[in-house]
């Protein structure tokens, strides 16, 4: 790891490096172990926890299938079960984008003038506070079916999180650094740039990391109210005929979906702050 | 200081915080002036308001009342062309120390090779070199310190604010420092406003010296410092040099209980 | 005795003889301690009373049918609605639904899962439409009504009783089509119990269903002071005249309360719903109509 | 404000003070107009434009009723709303409660291990991932209807947001900081207490104005899917028979809800941290 | 350092950090011990390993390589009954002035009215009172730093650590902290290594200045200051005193090019 060198080893100095990268290839392995293993390990203790507890108290099927029925499921019907996967990936991933995008300039919007605050905000608010069941017909008959409301309806989901932790985030600067840009004529814009948004971004990653899980959430709940796809459309056909093998497959393969989501955000989040005091 | 309007024009300013814990006074009405290219150092007891006149004069800070003109334009916001270094080293976490004194650089938008050349021979010149790449955080209280000076030099500004700006650094690397600073307003004309707590320091390098009172801080003396430019480091040894600090302590001594 | 009924849905018109039975002090008169509670669905039903949490569902039957196919232990002990009422709902005026032919010239709404989607499939079967024939768009229950009279949909699947209601609630007329006219041999609505408690209960079960028969004949005498009381009882869904509206359509659907073989589930019944469920995919062959279903408890 | 005073006042202090203290009555109308009158000015044009909505577009009323029509479905139904509303609240707060003490936990417990964090995190992910409306039957079955599913409902819908951000906040204290604290020979749990946790506090108050408002969402949807009470019961009930006005006003009634516990989160997070940069 | 253990005993320690842009070998082997009492005062070009070498005794910081015995057992972590004062000032910001003096007593559970009392008259002597309850952000650099001082003082500690304590202070503000820091030496026998870039201030508090090298700091000279305490501010101008400033300055002046 250390190629560049800023002071001529000496040769207690080249032991010390020797043993250094010893501790960094253990710290290496460590994190493998961390990274990988451990949620491996976790991940097959919960599904030995799961076939146990069927078998033990004898749970009937259409209660709880047990993990090995649900894999058989999923083998069996895989080519249909990942048409729907894509489906649900496209909708979660334009839909998280956008609120992305979405969030961060309406967060910016509202940390930067108190104004569009008290007036924008009790809106957003409302927005993430109704049941989005009820307007869901609604939306239906404005928008139509199929993809564009899918994504839609992720937007909706997770907008939220991201607009709340950009304002925080935003509002957390340094009164000290903000004065040091000041001195150097720095306007709003560039003051947001290189102040803001960097003190921001580990507030922002949380804001990411919450919507990003929640919008296959999302996904899910939008082709269950109207779509011929997705894998809510999987879901809402298994639970309706009974056929909790079928069902928890779907949702199997939306958790999967969801957990590579996350990592996919901690490791983007590891990769743009590695200079916080969080990923230090 | 004629009938020529001063360079920077300072009237009846004052300074009061108010916080929640209460008012605190910080800066008395002060008034003075200076013309282009003149050091003014600043010296007075810890807390006496120094750094506040310093940030109003700079036009970061709102003064309470008075009035400051540079050039004869109102100061009402920060003013241009100037490099401040603050009290607290202020580089970003975010950024390696090259890329933090390339800040105003990249304000400006005027971020090329020649700046960049520019910068790491600041660094050079300031002891830091071989750190560009390093994070803030792995470099020494001096070395931040530094780096923050060398970041207000990087746009040659042709005004110069610096608050303790080498409290950290060893009497060597400070003795370093004067002679270049020393060296800078000789070639570029800079006009500087410095704070220190070291008397030699401020007489070394100064054109005028202004002692302050304990807070809120007056000016209790100002002092012209005639000891011709360039000045080399033995002029510490000759009379005039020791009867100004002496004059300095004196003030010193009379405010405080030795 | 105490019984613990579970319902189909939450309290809707169609439920009025129970709110009677009740405020009436029916069961209390036979001797019964009855309580009933709110459901999510047939499906849902079936699973709680399967469970045990409850000791006599009220369900749709074909529900309850497959159900037990997936192995959820239940009997089928009463059917008072030998007529599924799936249907093709739409407007009058903007469509016609005569043949079973027109449907293909609509745009369907219809809900994937449940009664729905099986008695869409079973009308295919039955009048030889196959499946891309049918232009279908799959929506949730609570959306269909919105889009169908928004049209963003022509025609929508469902209960024609309550879709029929909300259609004349929001100003329209009706135009449908009933699924059971045109070779649909599915059953609407009746009762099941859990074996556990089949055995607790025994003869109560029969007292039940002939409290359960009294109150019925009492709302089909007059559906108006029905949902009077109804409305008063419980929180009801809809205006007055949306209730005697839903609970007349269900009616029509009905055996007479009046009379002798209401509520009975004959072996004939079964046999045809199994058959036509095998038919379809379902569930598979091999099945016993006998272990559905039991008409001891007729009265 | 300021009576407790550092220094003697001179006369021309004694003005400023009094500059001040205009200044400072300025900005408290400023405030006030900003915190209440504005959002009150934007949600008369919210409700001006809907009622403009529904004539201009002749919208019926089963698509989107008028804000009057609402309003008179309000007052006429206005104790039967209560009482579903109260039983919301009571849903909600509880659920919240125990998702912020549970959160809360769990997150110092991810921040301070790395392995509990590779161990619980997946789960968590997939927790929060799962679409909620296919182990409704199962939780139905599992809890029956009633208040204690609602609670649940809403732990699960609240519980992510409160982690994620305790974590990020947890781990976002200054090294420098917990050298001083080693120093003086603090503990783990001195650590966290004097260090740790006030750093954390700004992270996780966006996760709490997150969670709060999601709470309510969560009670509803419990109540959709098992209760026999509550907004959601009564929205379930409304939707069931097109009485879109009915629909509304339960909306109506929950986002009033959400928007209250908004401004409360607010109001807690502006009275713990008062030293924090975004509330200076 | 007869055939007695040494109070404090460090053999060959080194350290080295490893960055992902380079590895900086910060301490070369420093080998030295010092008895109870002893005031070892640290001077050394900036970046040197000053800090780094303060951290590694008090047990804050690994190190590579080396031994660290006190009192004959072995560093391995923090050290028991030490006061410090960082180069920065680290104050909490979500405590007050008062709440930040009274931390190390908190986190002993050991805050009743007399410690809050010994507060209150620490921030008297360090000439802060009046600001208990304000809250740090506004504190003037100086004040600041004298908070922090005020911190490691709270609990009597038997060893200090000091990291440029004095280094935002005026000149007369330093002094009244010399002669403070000297009097609870003589009171308390508080043994005391600090770190200083005012070779004066040094000489006039240790018993022993010990001069490192630029990096990775080594020790070139350690010297014995015989000057009886306690010492006034005169002696500053007492030919001992001035032979000795003068050869630590010898040492500077080699190292570096003026
Ligand atoms: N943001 C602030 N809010 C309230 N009071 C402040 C603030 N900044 C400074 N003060 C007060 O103003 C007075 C002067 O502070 P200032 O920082 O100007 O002192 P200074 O002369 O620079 O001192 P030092 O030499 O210690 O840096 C102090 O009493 C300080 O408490
Ligand atoms: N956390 C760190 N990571 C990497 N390098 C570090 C770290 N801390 C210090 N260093 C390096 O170690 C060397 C010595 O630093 P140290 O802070 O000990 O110097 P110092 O003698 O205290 O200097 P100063 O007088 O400027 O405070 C410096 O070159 C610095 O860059
Ligand atoms: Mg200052
Ligand atoms: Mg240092």
């Amino acid at each position: 790891m250390t190629e560049l060198r800023i002071d001529n080893p000496s040769a207690a100095e080249t032991e010390d490096l020797a043993e250094h990268q010893r501790m960094v290839r253990r710290a290496k392995w460590l994190k493998i172990y961390h990274g990988s293993l451990l949620p491996l390990l976790s991940g097959i203790a919960g599904l030995l926890l799961w076939e146990l507890a069927v078998w033990g108290f004898a749970l009937p099927q259409y209660l709880l299938p047990a993990p090995m029925q649900v894999f058989e499921t999923m083998i069996d019907r895989w080519p249909v079960l990942m048409s729907h996967l894509w489906y649900t990936v496209v909708a979660s991933s334009v839909g998280f984008v956008i609120a992305l995008v979405l969030g961060i300039v309406v967060g910016a919007a509202i940390a930067t003038s108190r104004s569009i605050d008290r007036v924008l905000y009790p809106w957003l608010v409302i927005a993430h506070a109704i049941p989005k069941v009820v307007v869901a017909p609604l939306l239906l008959v404005w928008i139509g079916f199929g993809l564009k409301s899918g994504i839609i309806f992720v937007v909706v989901f997770t907008f939220f999180p991201i607009v709340v932790s950009t304002v925080t985030g935003l509002k957390s600067a340094e009164p000290d650094l903000l004065q040091l840009v000041k001195s150097m004529r720095a306007n709003r814009w560039q003051t947001m740039w290189k102040i803001r948004i960097p003190t921001a971004l580990p507030h922002v990653f949380s804001g990411i990391k919450i919507a990003a899980t929640g919008a296959p959430v999302g996904a899910v709940i939008g082709e269950f109210v109207a779509s011929n796809r997705g894998l809510g459309y999987a879901l809402i056909q298994a639970v309706g005929s009974l056929d909790t093998p079928y069902a928890f497959a779907s949702v199997i393969i939306i958790s999967v979906f969801g957990v590579t989501i996350w990592y996919l955000a901690e490791l983007v989040e590891k990769l743009s702050i590695p200079w916080h005091a969080s990923q230090r | 200081m004629l009938d020529t309007a001063s360079f920077v024009d300072v009237k009846s300013v004052e300074k009061t915080y108010f916080t929640p814990s209460g008012v605190v006074h910080a800066l008395g009405p002060i008034s003075f002036s200076f013309d282009r290219g003149q050091t003014v150092g600043i010296v007075g007891p810890s807390g006496c308001g120094k750094s506040t006149m310093l940030k109003v004069l700079a036009g970061l800070e709102d003064r309470t009342r008075g009035e400051i003109t540079v050039q004869s334009r109102n100061v009402n916001g920060p003013l241009d062309d100037v490099g401040v270094v603050f009290q607290k080293d202020l580089l970003l976490d975010w950024r390696t120390v090259l890329e933090n004194v390339l800040l105003p650089a990249e304000l400006r938008g005027r971020v090329d090779e020649k700046i960049r050349t520019r910068a790491r021979n600041l660094l050079e010149e300031l002891g830091v070199s071989g750190f560009e790449n390093n994070q803030p955080w792995e470099l020494s209280g001096g070395m931040r310190q530094r780096v923050s000076i060398a970041r207000a030099l990087l746009l040659k500004p042709s005004m110069l604010f610096l608050d303790e700006p080498f409290s950290a650094l060893d009497a060597l690397t400070r003795d370093k420092m004067n002679v270049i600073v020393q060296r800078l307003q000789m070639h570029e004309e800079v006009t500087t406003f410095f704070i220190t707590h070291s008397i030699a320091e401020a007489v070394f390098l100064s054109d005028r010296v202004i002692v302050m009172s304990d807070r809120p801080g007056r000016i209790i003396d100002d002092i012209e410092v005639g000891i011709p430019k360039p000045r080399t480091l033995s002029v510490r040894e000759e009379p005039e040099f020791i009867d100004i600090t002496r004059r300095i302590r004196i003030h010193f001594e009379k405010a405080g209980v030795l | 005795d105490e019984i613990k009924v579970a319902l189909d849905w939450a309290w809707r018109p169609y439920h009025a003889p129970f709110i009677v039975a009740l405020a009436k002090g029916y069961y209390e008169e036979a001797g019964l301690d009855v309580e009933f509670e709110e459901g999510r669905g047939s499906n849902t039903t079936a699973q709680l009373v399967g469970q045990g949490n409850y000791d006599i569902g009220h369900l749709n039957i074909t529900n309850a049918a497959h159900a037990i196919s997936k192995g959820i232990p239940l009997r089928i002990v009463g059917v008072y609605q030998p007529r599924t009422a799936a249907s093709f709902i739409g407007l009058e005026g903007k469509v016609e639904l005569n043949e079973p032919q027109d449907l293909t010239r609509y745009r369907i709404g219809s809900t994937p899962g449940g009664s729905d989607q099986l008695s869409l499939r079973i009308f295919q079967l039955a009048n030889d439409i196959s499946e891309t024939d049918l232009n279908i768009v799959s929506m949730d229950g609570s959306t269909k009504t919105t889009a169908l009279m928004a049209g963003q949909v022509d025609v929508v699947s469902g209960d024609s009783y309550a879709y029929n209601a909300l259609v004349r609630g929001a100003g329209y007329q009706p135009e449908s089509f009933l699924l059971a006219e045109h070779g649909v041999p599915l059953l609407g609505f009746g009762f099941a119990v859990n074996p556990g408690s089949e055995e607790r209960l025994g003869d109560s079960i029969t007292t039940f269903l002939e409290v359960t028969k009294r109150a019925f004949q009492e709302v089909a005498a007059d559906p108006e002071a029905a949902c009077t009381l109804a409305r008063a009882e419980r929180e009801l869904p809809g205006e007055h005249s949306q209730c005697v509206d839903y609970m007349t359509g269900l009616l029509a659907l009905s055996t007479d309360a009046g009379a002798d073989d209401w509520g009975h589930v004959s072996e004939g019944q079964v046999t045809a719903l199994l058959q036509v469920l095998e038919d379809v995919g379902e569930m598979d062959g091999g099945w016993e109509a006998s272990a559905y279903y039991t008409d001891k408890y007729f009265p």
